[in-house]
């Protein structure tokens, strides 16, 4: 399959008062044409900053993209100026942001939003643009979209905003397409057709997605493969089923163990990771997530663990699939849906780093 | 690479471990004054003020000269070792002048500047924020005090509460705030439907802290525009009050009415204008790029 | 919004009446009336002058009888100018004040804005700095002062305007020039403060994905939500500058309304004072309701009724 | 208008209206300030006006090129024994629309003025005529006043006293006829250039744009018309005399400065270095009134003090700068020869102190420091300002007494001044006609309309009476003189100087007649 | 249970009133929260959750309705000091974490807010104590106290919303989808804090959520909205077990499962509200077909449902 995008070792900090927060350290994956790609983690682990850098989107100072590569149809677009970014956002790329209210422009009407990029990229009249603005926001379940495409962005629910950034960046009928958490905000029936609508699109146009969520149940649904991120790095990788049926990182576990089932008993406690996510500005020594780890060995404490493959897929960036590492047994909830998969390597290789 | 076993060994969470990191304790103006010192320009231009206050202190007493007494023989004489900004046209030292002037000039603007935006901010974020009959009633009140000619109102002023410091500054301030006010209750009116006032107003925040926490501090971009723009009307409706008899008696000087009095000379004895004006011209600079840093001190969205 | 206007129209002839009851009094209050002269007329001939402009009777008449004309857009002749009534002067003044006026907002609002967004897209650049020295220049140096170098540099000196009066478009050019120096400072420092505010906000980072071009961002984003405090400042410099400065007029000989603000206080033409005070109101306010019903068209999430929540 | 610059269209206007004189365009454009306030002679109150009414207009008389009334409307002038009684002979002459001029159109304009109803500021100008003030203040009759039309060619005029100066009266604005047929159709004729604006002068007035400017052509009506050489006169309305004068630079102006503009201070030394700037006194005095009704200004002596330590000519050569001639009198040199040199030396220190310490005993002080300060008061000018400034430190020098300055509004201060509600305060005077009378008359009478002063003197108003009644020159004007001098040892104004008109005119600009009061007159101008 | 906190009577909010664009968003809602509760809104993106919450807590005018706290009609007229009080007891934590936090202000300054309006800390010392506190109660640590809102992720955000509510210990908690923004971990700290301070300070929650199985654990009852309406309210486990309004069953049916083959086998049911085909002068209420169990339907629906209901 081909490549649409090459992240390699990809760096980002921004300078702030306080010190440079390194939000994203060392980030390296692939996506392929037609490929859906979740990421998922820790809120503040660097997931908008990894695929806002990607657009070249984080702001310029204070961000900065200290190392690494990011090859888009083999294109390094690192060094490219905003100029040369401008043919590829919102044609090549697009993206749905996280925050719908201030993410749209509050003085310009819901409608002239979403032709704008019709209008730049695919030279629709005024006319065509807007009456495609009005279907794709009835693509998007929002209702009298005629009534709507000339209301303010304040007029609109936070689902409704949600939806119209969802309307603006699937006008664009990218290549790539990067959806950082579009559906938070919406309800599952909501959601469901929206999430149809992206799959339709990817079957139709072959287009690859990345989809940032917190939510496993989507994940699921819509994932070919996933990636865990945890303080600015990825911690896990692999196809969506290696994810939730053989996770190999205790953060992913964590991650599992504390999602509420509709069979949950509502009088227990959740299974929530302890503790508080490390300050980026100065990363811990050795493993970042040692510190909130129940399964923690001493070495998680002086020495960053290195990336260890599971699977053709599969890797995880933890000391316990070091040969020497002690077995240990994942929480009960994971521990029920672990299976045997097939392309299940004897044991976990170590990556090697190529520098 | 090799690694002793004993590292493997199971040790769990060590939750204390993330917590020592926290670093002291910032206030808000703290902040602000890092992020401002941070800034040359702004710092060169609090320096520059500094430096414009030190010679309003010290600059009349550098020369023998006074800046009262005339020498009518030596009128209009350009720069020289004697005069170090010549002399104007009655033969005072305009050098002498110009610093006994800075005193006033200084101290009108930066006076008038204040009392503009207390008056203004109040009025205007009250009005904005209020809205409704209250809105209403306050901004007519300001257009009327706008409407009726202000020469009018001057002329009143000085007969009804004679010459005088005092007269002197209600005379300017008395429709001096109303364009702040405006542009505060403009700013106000846009944000006070923010999601973050809400927030503030369903814990109970009452006006006063709603203006000074969240909208006042999120207008302050144009309102220090705003104000840096009052010290030099205030300078130079000084020099207009003091022409008509209201302001500063001669021989008395200010840099308002000493870049008026040289205004006509411009083409004969062009240094009585240049002087007041260039020193006008670099407190305005200095206050400013000091605004200009202080705004962007205060925004924390910006960095550099 | 009909219903809006409504109510604002009904306050501004509330406004208009206090600016002309205001007006009038401290008019009477101020020493002085039209027919003082440094060669005192004798007592029987200026009682007569009184008597002839019903400056006899009880103020209550004179004010009832002043709102009367007011209503009926009459000001009543000039004390002073006595071939022409003050709608005459009004009726040539303005015109000429009008157009110079236009101009110099024109010249103002362009200018300043352009200098105010390239000030903030380089923040903290060369350009910026540019712009904030012109702009400083145009703030610290009052338009009269303008006026005088404008005039000296480009006029006398090399010659290519005329010196002064109000005949061709080139005779325009330095008045507005003079007149549009501190509006402009002003406008670019305001767009350029509230430019560098909207353009760290998010929806600019929206935009920018869509591929859309710095230039267009600019206009069709950024420009409009950092618009408000220049369309505030807009509302009564609209109305100072479309009705004539005296300075400006004084020193190119421009035979506009400005000069009849000033002149007719300090010769107390009453009729005049108070004719061009109306007028002067009228536009002032006109203009303030213009602001206000634009800030509901800047940004549709300023209500105009101005209060109540939620509807 | 020969600055080169502009040759272009004035040479084209310059042909057709006579081909055969030289090709030198004759048209003069001059700057007159302000808008005029009013362009009917009854009406008119101010200089500006006259200076387009002079042109437009020819009373009975017109001051000629020797400063002398010269017959003009009047072919004819006959004056009684008693010099009461003159009467004119109307010449053959036509208004500008064809109409004739005749005695009645004087008589017209005379009553009209004095006419209670029209509001006329200035009539009192034609008080000296019989029965002029009763009917003009008092409710008399018009039908009395001393003025009759004969016929269409013979005007009477009786006076109420012999008055030398009664010629001179007649070239005046407020004496102008108007074309009573037409006024007595439109009453508004005058208030805008048109058919209805007829008038009977060396010029008639084609164009009147409010606040701009006002254009007069020649008059080919007018009874002299071969002597009036320029064919029009442009009349810009600057109230700047910075532009003004660039204007003039830049040729776009033949004349700047007085009488119908001004020279901006700060540019006298250089167009005096020019050798451009031409100087002229006038019946003017600019003076320093003290209020006699308060302390210590009541004080005679403190009042000669003040007035002796004054450096007038310092003053004059450094900051009017325009060949003003110091006073020490209170009558203009070109009525009172004498007083060139005036009543005590200028700037005389030694004797004004001399003065400083009696005046001090007198009021109980033993140091010029104890004296409460002086407030000298002056109406908003950049002018007055400085001369009040340069006097307040020769005071303070001099005295060494405490000066304060007080700046107020015209209005306010005409009825401050007015009022006595202030200790010294600075008045100019300009003479209306070539009369002594005319600057001793105000301080006739405390309460007097222009006295303001307080001050006034038993044996002062005696000479003034009957000075008003003889009827020989040689006399009165003794008796004016006498009456001066009671005034200056009583010195209620401290005299500073008389005043000059200075300007710059194009060089090859002739013949501009400027009068000894000040009024110029282009009905003989030309270029050359 | 049975002590009722909240009653809302037919609350109606309407946007744009007497305008083309005018808007139901909440259409006569009625409902009760008991004391020490927690009721779960659940509904379509766009029904009027949000603006139920903002309605209860005054932030909008009522168009129609009443909202008693206490027996107190909360959009009664009220005193400074009762408002505040008002205020205290009940707090919101806002759907939008990035818009509801003041930009110019520091982390602990947002939170400290509620803390310094009510007077909840004797000094500095105490004050920072507490935020340090629910800065960790909320899973962000120390170091952030500092930071501006710009500087987090989004689910940073959230969790600074939520320690801005909890710092005036409200009684009443309206939680507008406080969790969304969070990662499961995350989510799960918040949850069991929300639970813990149920059990130890008696809170009750409006709970409005789009995770069904969240608001499942966490609600006793949960109230179904559909453009505007309360469609069906019931327990949690009730409703799960027995929708009977065809939208929640098509919500159920549309639940996300963590379990990739499951969700590439499951099958949705849609809801097309034609489908009930009420006849002209059918009247709609909400009608209890089970104690405890409301639907909103017609009469004829609430025959069928009763039938269907299982126990
Ligand atoms: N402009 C900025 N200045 C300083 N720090 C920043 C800035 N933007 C992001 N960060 C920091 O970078 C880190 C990563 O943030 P990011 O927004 O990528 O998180 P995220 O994974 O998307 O989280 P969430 O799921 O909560 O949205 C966070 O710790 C955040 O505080
Ligand atoms: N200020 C407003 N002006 C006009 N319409 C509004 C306004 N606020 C909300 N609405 C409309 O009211 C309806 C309900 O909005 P609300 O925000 O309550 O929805 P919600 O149930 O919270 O949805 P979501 O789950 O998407 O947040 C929507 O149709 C929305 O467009
Ligand atoms: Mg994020
Ligand atoms: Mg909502």
């Amino acid at each position: 399959m081909e490549k649409i995008l090459e992240v390699k070792d990809l760096e980002v900090s921004f300078q702030t008062y306080g010190g440079s927060v390194k939000a994203v350290r060392g980030v390296s994956f692939d996506l392929h044409k037609g490929e859906t790609l979740a990421i998922v983690g820790e809120s503040g682990s660097g997931k908008s900053v990894t695929s806002q850098t990607i657009m070249k989107l984080i702001p310029m100072p204070p961000g900065q993209i200290t190392g690494g590569k990011i090859l888009f149809n083999g294109d390094d677009i690192v060094p490219k100026t905003d100029k040369e970014m401008e043919k590829i956002r919102g044609k090549e790329i697009s993206m749905i942001f996280q925050d719908p209210m201030t993410s749209l422009n509050p003085t310009m009407k819901i409608g002239y939003q979403i032709m704008e990029g019709l209008i730049k990229h695919q030279n629709m009249s005024k006319q065509a643009a807007k009456q495609r603005a009005v279907e794709l926001l009835s693509l998007v379940g929002i209702p009298m979209p005629e009534k709507r495409v000339n209301q303010y962005p304040h007029e609109f629910s936070g689902g409704m905003r949600q939806r119209a950034m969802i309307a603006i960046a699937l006008a664009a009928n990218p290549k790539l397409l990067i959806a950082d958490e579009p559906t938070t905000a919406l309800d599952v029936t909501i959601q469901a057709q929206i999430l149809e609508l992206m799959k339709d699109l990817q079957s139709k146009m072959d287009t690859s997605i990345i989809f940032i969520t917190h939510d496993l149940g989507v994940v699921a649904n819509v994932a070919d493969r996933v990636a865990v991120m945890y303080a600015g790095q990825i911690v896990e990788m692999g196809t969506v089923d290696e994810i939730f049926y053989d996770p190999r990182h205790p953060y992913t576990w964590g991650l599992l163990a504390s999602m509420p089932s509709v069979d949950n008993d509502d009088n227990q406690d959740l299974a929530a990771i302890p503790g508080t996510p490390p300050d980026l500005t100065n990363p811990p020594k050795g493993d970042a997530f040692a510190a909130r780890n129940k399964y923690a060995l001493a070495i998680d404490f002086e020495e960053e663990p290195p990336m260890y493959q599971i699977s053709e897929t599969h890797f995880a960036k933890t000391w316990l699939l070091h040969p020497d590492a002690p077995q240990v047994e994942p929480p009960d909830a994971v521990k029920k849906r672990i299976r045997q998969l097939s392309s299940t390597f004897k044991t976990p290789v170590l990556v090697k780093e190529d520098k | 690479m090799q690694i002793s076993k004993d590292k493997f060994q199971l040790v769990g969470t060590k939750i204390s471990e993330a917590e020592k990191i926290s670093k002291p304790s910032l206030s808000f103006w703290k902040d602000v004054f890092i992020r401002f010192r941070k800034n040359k320009l702004a710092m060169f231009g609090l320096v520059l003020l500094g430096v414009l206050i030190f010679m309003a202190i010290f600059g009349p007493y550098m020369t023998e000269y006074d800046y009262r007494t005339n020498d009518l023989t030596n009128k209009n004489q350009s720069p020289s070792s004697e005069h170090w900004f010549g002399t104007d046209d009655l033969g005072r030292d305009v050098f002498t002048r110009t610093w006994e002037g800075a005193r006033i000039s200084i101290f009108i603007g930066a006076a008038a500047a204040l009392i503009d935006l207390f008056i203004g901010v109040l009025w205007g974020g009250i009005s904005g924020y209020k809205g409704g009959r209250t809105d209403e009633f306050m901004m007519r009140f300001a257009d009327v005090l706008y409407g009726v000619p202000y020469l009018l109102l001057v002329i009143l002023l000085m007969v009804v509460l004679g010459q005088g410091l005092g007269t002197m500054i209600l005379a300017m301030t008395i429709t001096g705030w109303i364009n702040m006010a405006r542009i505060v209750r403009g700013q106000v009116l846009s944000l006070k439907n923010q999601e973050y006032v809400l927030a503030a107003k369903t814990l109970g925040a009452n006006t006063s802290r709603i203006m000074a926490k969240h909208l006042i501090p999120n207008s302050m971009a144009p309102i220090l525009v705003t104000m840096t723009l009052t010290i030099p009307s205030a300078i130079f409706t000084e020099a207009f009050l003091s022409f008509i008899g209201l302001g500063l008696t001669p021989p008395l000087a200010s840099w308002g009415t000493m870049a008026n009095d040289g205004l006509p000379a411009l083409r004969y004895y062009p240094w009585r204008l240049f002087f007041p004006a260039i020193f006008i011209s670099l407190t305005i600079f200095a206050f400013n790029v000091v605004g200009d840093g202080l705004r962007d001190a205060l925004d924390p969205r910006l960095r550099k | 919004m009909a219903k809006y206007i409504g109510k604002r129209l009904l306050y501004m002839i509330l406004s208009l009446w206090l600016i002309v009851t205001a007006t009038f009094f401290f008019m009477r209050i101020a020493p002085g009336n039209p027919f003082t002269s440094e060669k005192q007329l004798p007592p029987e001939i200026e009682a007569n002058l009184n008597a002839h402009y019903g400056l006899d009777k009880p103020w209550y008449a004179q004010y009832g009888d002043y709102l009367l004309k007011v209503a009926k857009w009459d000001f009543g002749p000039s004390f002073k100018y006595k071939s022409q009534s003050v709608n005459d002067l009004i009726n040539e003044g303005f015109p000429v004040s009008f157009i110079l006026g236009l101009e110099a907002i024109l010249i103002a609002v362009a200018f300043g804005l352009i200098l105010g967004i390239i000030a903030a897209l380089k923040h903290n650049r060369w350009q910026d700095y540019t712009a904030m020295i012109i702009a400083v220049a145009g703030i610290s140096v009052p338009s009269f002062i303008m006026a005088t170098f404008l005039q000296y540099f480009l006029a006398i000196k090399l010659g290519v305007f005329p010196v002064a009066r109000f005949e061709t478009f080139m005779h325009t050019v330095l008045p507005a020039l003079a007149l549009a120096s501190t509006p402009m400072a002003f406008i670019a420092r305001l767009t350029r403060s509230s430019m560098l505010e909207v353009m760290s906000n998010d929806y600019i980072k929206t935009a920018k994905a869509k591929g859309l071009s710095q230039g267009v961002i600019t206009v069709k984003h950024a420009i409009r939500n950092a618009l408000l405090p220049v369309v505030t400042y807009m509302g009564p410099l609209t109305a100072g500058i479309l009705t004539g400065s005296f300075v400006i007029e004084k020193i190119f000989g421009i035979p506009g309304l400005g000069s009849h603000f000033v002149t007719s206080i300090t010769n107390r033409d009453y009729t005049v004072i108070m004719g061009v005070t109306v007028f002067y109101s009228i536009i002032l306010l006109a203009s303030i309701l213009l602001v206000d019903i634009a800030y509901g068209i800047i940004d549709p999430r300023i209500k105009l009724a101005g209060g109540k929540k939620g509807e | 208008a020969c600055g080169g610059n502009d040759n272009a269209d004035s040479g084209e206007k310059g042909s057709d209206s006579d081909a055969g004189k030289s090709d030198v365009a004759q048209e003069l454009r001059v700057n007159i300030n302000t808008e005029p306030p009013s362009l009917h002679p009854g009406l008119a109150k101010d200089s500006t006006s006259g200076t387009v009414l002079r042109q437009t207009f020819d009373g009975l008389t017109r001051i000629g090129k020797d400063g002398k009334p010269e017959e003009a409307a009047a072919e004819n002038i006959e004056v009684s024994e008693d010099q009461k009684v003159y009467t004119f002979t109307i010449r053959d002459a036509e208004w500008s629309n064809g109409d004739p001029v005749t005695a009645h159109d004087f008589e017209a304009a005379w009553k009209w003025a004095l006419d209670p109803n029209n509001q006329s500021e200035y009539a009192y100008q034609l008080h000296v005529i019989q029965g002029a003030e009763d009917a003009n203040l008092n409710g008399g009759s018009l039908d009395d006043v001393g003025v009759v039309a004969k016929d269409d060619k013979t005007l009477e005029v009786t006076l109420a006293n012999p008055t030398p100066y009664f010629l001179e009266l007649t070239a005046f604005y407020t004496y102008l006829p108007f074309n009573s047929k037409i006024a007595e159709a439109n009453p508004n004729w005058a208030h805008d250039a048109g058919d209805d604006y007829t008038s009977n002068g060396p010029f008639v007035m084609t164009e009147w744009s409010h606040s701009d400017k006002i254009v007069l052509e020649k008059n080919e009506k007018y009874w002299d018309a071969d002597t009036v050489k320029l064919d029009s006169i442009e009349m810009i309305m600057i109230n700047d005399p910075n532009t003004e004068l660039s204007m003039f630079d830049n040729g776009e102006l033949d004349w700047a400065g007085a009488p119908t503009g001004a020279l901006p201070t700060d540019a006298m030394q250089a167009l005096k270095d020019a050798g451009t700037l031409v100087t002229q006194s006038i019946a003017g005095i600019y003076n320093y009134k003290f209020n006699t009704t308060v302390e210590p200004t009541s004080n005679v002596n403190i009042r000669k003090a003040l007035t002796h330590a004054l450096n007038r000519q310092e003053l004059i050569d450094n900051i009017l700068q325009g060949e003003q001639q110091p006073a020490m009198g209170i009558v203009p040199p070109s009525m009172f020869p004498e007083n060139e040199e005036g009543y005590f030396p200028d700037n005389d220190v030694e004797t004004a102190k001399e003065f400083l310490q009696k005046g001090l005993e007198e009021l109980g002080y033993s140091d010029p420091s104890e004296l409460p300060a002086i407030t000298l008061s002056y109406n908003t000018s950049e002018a007055h300002q400085k001369i009040a400034q340069a006097i307040q430190d020769m005071w303070v020098q001099n005295l060494g007494i405490e000066v304060t300055l007080d700046n107020q509004e015209w209005a306010v201060y005409l009825d401050k001044v007015h009022s006595l509600d202030y200790q010294v305060a600075r008045m100019g005077w300009l003479g209306d006609y070539n009369d002594a009378i005319n600057f001793l008359d105000m301080y006739k009478d405390a309460n007097g309309g222009n006295n303001d002063t307080g001050w006034e003197d038993p044996a002062y108003q005696e000479l003034l009476t009957n000075s008003a009644t003889e009827a020989d020159p040689e006399v009165r004007q003794q008796m004016l003189k006498d009456a001066e001098a009671i005034f200056m040892d009583a010195m209620p104004v401290a005299p500073i100087y008389f005043y000059t008109n200075n300007w710059v005119q194009d060089d090859n600009l002739k013949d501009v007649i400027v009068s000894g009061l000040g009024d110029a007159q282009f009905k003989w101008a030309y270029f050359e | 249970m049975t002590d009722k906190l909240l009653e809302i009577k037919n609350l109606k909010q309407h946007f744009n009133i007497g305008k083309p664009n005018m808007v139901k968003a909440v259409d006569g809602v009625s409902f009760d929260i008991y004391r020490g509760e927690t009721l779960g809104l659940v509904g379509e993106s766009g029904c009027g959750k949000s603006t139920t919450g903002r309605s209860i807590i005054r932030l909008y005018d009522a168009t129609d309705g009443q909202v008693l706290f206490n027996g107190e009609d909360v959009h009664g007229k009220k005193s400074a000091k009762e408002l505040k009080k008002f205020n205290r007891k009940m707090q919101m934590i806002f759907q939008d974490p990035y818009a509801s936090l003041n930009p110019r202000m520091t982390v602990s300054d947002i939170i400290a807010e509620g803390i310094d309006i009510h007077g909840l800390a004797k000094d500095k010392k105490e004050r920072m104590e507490k935020v340090y506190a629910l800065l960790e109660t909320v899973g962000l640590n120390k170091e952030h106290a500092n930071r501006y809102p710009h500087e987090f992720s989004g689910g940073q955000r959230q969790r600074i919303g939520i320690a801005r509510a909890l710092a005036v210990d409200p009684d009443f908690i309206i939680a507008d989808e406080p969790i969304s923004a969070l990662d499961v971990s995350i989510q799960a700290q918040v949850v069991n804090l929300m639970k813990k301070l149920q059990r130890e300070k008696g809170l009750t929650y409006l709970f409005i959520a789009h995770d069904l199985s969240m608001v499942k654990y966490i609600s006793d009852r949960i109230g179904v909205m559909y453009f505007g309406k309360l469609v069906e309210l019931a327990t949690a486990d009730d409703l799960y077990n027995n929708p009977m309004h065809p939208y929640t069953q098509s919500l159920l049916s549309a639940i996300p499962l963590p379990d990739p083959e499951t969700e590439r086998t499951r099958k949705r049911k849609s809801y097309d509200p034609k489908s009930h085909n009420y006849g002209d002068n059918e009247k709609l209420e909400m009608r209890e077909i089970a104690p405890g169990h409301f639907v909103y339907c017609s009469e004829k629906e609430e025959k069928q449902y009763k039938a269907q209901y299982i126990k």
